[in-house]
């Protein structure tokens, strides 16, 4: 009896001390990867394409040989301070919903003389190809940094982008029966080691928006969100939504509506 | 610079490298790589680009340190260093033993410059990290592996 | 009379309650739903090939599932296990358990069916379950998602009686036969696994000699 | 000519540390484009660190040294108002120098 119960305990007890091991094994991993983005965040390249944004940003260039300067990102000609964290937003002059990529292009469009075609020809970088908008926008979302994400989406045509994009998030679809809600619906979940979040709460959203732009060491370049939504619906193996498509602006207004009230860490760095 | 760092590897035993690989017609006075040490760069296993550093066996020592985390998130970026307490530290150099070319960099230190160097290296995939440290005249090593995971998605 | 009705209005409201707190979560997009579908599908370029545009189809368990935000009434989830527990097919020799070194790969990989014109998979990339992306399995990878429960010792812990292989395949094949509206792939119906590769994966949970059920 | 470096020097207690970040592609020689074809080698081959006259560190990378390269080290000396000057050269004969001053 007394050995039966001996053995129960010890039983118990190597339980006990397997089940630790495993929560050990786990909680080094994450030790060994907390130092591992730590190591990464002092010296972010994007620092690199914030600077070659900035001289882009006043950089007199296109037909009409014009600046960015008198860009107005939604709070006045030239005011960069901020204007990352509110955008999308409604713009009276064009009468849509637009983001930070659509508004910055249709600068480009009207103060630089470029067509669409040649503001967007090289949107995202290829290896040895850089990109001019990933520098601006670079350097705009630099602007917002330590500023709190300010998209309430009270304007009856960015409450309607916001739904809309609620929509799109929860949309199923493509051979892995995929949506946004699949990985970012729940709270405290991973897809391998990196944390999901769940984009539906401001903390998850907030999470997720703020570190934006973003530089991706895996893709060795940085990262618009833009580039960041299209990709996902690539992941879902969807086919590529068109760069600058109302239903990217709607998931954004949608995220950036959730996220409101976070505070900005941007530029970025990730896998 | 390049003389002065001629000179460094003329004290030690780079003197015999260098005339190794003048012998192998890999240095021509002019290229724009005359320095560069083609032939460790170029060495696919550790034994050969440990021996065209001119250091074939060196010792393990404690006073050397891999420094680094553990796991890398992505083998595309991974932050590694090369620390030690010995004495006269005079090179140190970074090698990845399951990389298509071993040697990943290499750091001469003139006096005065720790030796302490922290760069970041691409890794194919999880394997043994190398610090490999040159102090006075004989070479010590340490080693450390670095898990290398893959990200959700899958690419 | 008046008891009648007072009893009458209590019963509705009772019947009611459920439905009102079905009603509370509104479908996704609220009034702007079919608005947003056009614009969503409007957001692709016109020359995609047709096949890539095959892949924005909903069939009924997606569209359902997002009306719901993946969560159903019950009587509606069940219909919908139904619908797709009839889509199981098997191999052709009726064996469930495959090679686990081949399930181990599979489990491992997840590459396969990227389209598009910015980072499409080159030709002949192979296509896996990715299961590590969502599930712990064999202990030696740290790397692993927890997006759905942990399979470590998943043979270990339920043995290998027919009805457990059966189980493993049905659910990886069709994982909504199960749970309506679960995060994990329908595997099989999409043709994503073929048979012969779920036997594989199948056999990676199950075979004691698999890593999953050692350590 | 390559874009502007990233070069952080600044000293504490007598010892000055340099942090450098480079932008510059490190492609590896063994990387397929989307037709297939090799993209050719394309990397940093040597950096060298000054401070006034003095190298205080002189590197040699191969293409296993990562996108936009990242470096950091300690020397002894320097002082507020210094200047740490940065060059590298790449295997294409490409070549490039900074300097920051020493905070």
């Amino acid at each position: 009896m007394v050995q039966r119960m001996l053995k129960t305990v010890v039983g118990v007890a190597l339980a006990g001390a397997f089940g630790g091991m495993a929560i050990a094994q786990d909680s080094k991993v994450a030790d060994e990867l907390a130092k591992y983005r730590e190591a990464l965040a002092d010296g972010n390249p994007a620092d690199l394409l914030e600077v070659k944004g900035e001289s882009l940003w006043s950089e007199k260039r296109g037909p009409k040989n014009a600046s960015l300067e008198q860009c107005d990102l939604g709070l006045g000609p030239g005011k960069l301070e901020g204007a990352y964290a509110s955008l999308p937003k409604y713009f009276k002059d064009t009468n849509k919903v637009m983001d930070v990529e659509s508004r910055l292009v249709h600068c480009m469009v009207t103060l630089q003389g470029f067509t669409p075609a040649e503001a967007t020809r090289q949107w995202y970088s290829k290896p040895g190809k850089e990109s001019d908008i990933e520098a601006l926008v670079t350097f705009i979302g630099a602007k917002s940094n330590g500023m709190k994400i300010n998209v309430p989406a009270t304007h009856p045509e960015e409450a309607k982008m916001a739904k809309m994009g609620e929509y799109i998030f929860y949309r199923r679809s493509g051979p892995q029966d995929f949506s946004c809600s699949i990985c970012h619906g729940q709270e405290g979940k991973r897809i391998r080691l990196q944390e999901l979040g769940n984009l539906t709460t401001q903390q998850g959203a907030g999470f997720a928006m703020k570190t934006w732009p973003s530089y991706r060491v895996s893709q060795g370049a940085v990262w618009t969100m833009q580039r960041r939504l299209i990709d996902c619906m690539r992941q879902a193996r969807w086919p590529e939504p068109n760069y600058l498509a109302d239903s990217i602006i709607a998931l954004e207004t949608y995220l950036q509506k959730n996220a409101t009230g976070t505070v900005m860490e941007t530029p970025g760095i990730k896998r | 610079m390049n003389n002065q760092r001629r000179t460094v590897l003329k004290s030690g035993s780079g003197a015999a490298l260098l005339g190794m690989l003048a012998a192998a017609g890999l240095i021509i006075p002019g290229m724009a790589l005359a320095d560069w040490n083609k032939a460790a760069f170029d060495a696919k296993s550790m034994a050969d680009a440990l021996k065209a550093l001119g250091a074939a066996s060196p010792a393990d020592s404690k006073d050397v340190q891999v420094t680094g985390p553990d796991i890398a998130e992505n083998g595309a970026v991974v932050p590694v260093g090369v620390a030690s307490s010995l004495p006269n530290v005079s090179m140190v150099a970074i090698l990845i033993e399951k990389n298509p070319n071993a040697l990943a960099a290499s750091f001469v230190l003139p006096e005065g410059t720790e030796a302490n160097v922290q760069t970041r290296v691409k890794m194919g995939q999880t394997s043994n990290i190398y610090a490999l440290v040159k102090s006075g005249d004989k070479f010590f090593m340490a080693t450390k592996e670095i898990k290398v995971t893959l990200g959700g998605c899958g690419g | 009379m008046k008891l009648k009705l007072a009893l009458f209005g209590a019963l509705s409201l009772a019947l009611a309650a459920p439905a009102l707190a079905q009603k509370a979560v509104e479908v996704p997009g609220g009034k702007y739903a079919k608005e947003a579908e056009q614009m969503f599908r409007g957001s692709f370029r016109a020359d995609n090939p047709s096949y890539w545009m095959t892949r924005l189809e909903q069939d009924e368990t997606m569209k359902t599932c997002q009306q719901y935000r993946d969560n159903p009434p019950r009587k509606i989830g069940e219909k919908l296990e139904k619908l797709n527990a009839a889509t199981i097919r098997y191999p052709v020799d009726g064996k469930l358990i495959g090679d686990w070194k081949e399930g181990e790969k599979l489990a491992a990989v997840g590459t396969g069916g990227h389209i598009g014109f910015i980072q499409p998979d080159p030709p002949g990339r192979v296509r896996g379950g990715n299961c590590y992306a969502c599930h712990e399995l064999a202990k030696k990878e740290v790397a692993y998602g927890t997006i759905g429960p942990s399979l470590h010792h998943f043979g270990k812990l339920r043995g290998n009686s027919d009805d457990i292989v059966k189980y493993a395949y049905d659910k990886i094949y069709n994982s909504n036969a199960f749970s309506a509206c679960t995060n994990m792939p329908r595997f099989g119906l999409h043709n994503w696994l073929t048979p012969e590769q779920i036997t594989h994966i199948v056999a990676f949970l199950i075979d004691p000699e698999s890593p999953v059920n050692k350590d | 000519m390559g874009n502007p470096m990233k070069i952080r020097a600044a000293n504490k207690d007598g010892v000055t540390e340099v942090k450098v970040l480079v932008s510059h592609e490190m492609e590896t020689g063994q990387r397929k484009d989307a037709a297939g074809a090799i993209v050719p080698a394309w990397f940093i081959t040597e950096l060298v660190a000054k401070h006034g006259d003095k190298t205080v560190l002189s590197c040699e990378f191969g293409p296993s040294v990562s996108k936009n390269p990242y470096l950091a080290f300690k020397f002894k000396g320097g002082a507020k108002g210094e200047k740490v000057t940065v060059s590298w050269k790449d295997n294409k004969g490409d070549s490039r120098t900074d300097e920051a001053t020493i905070g």
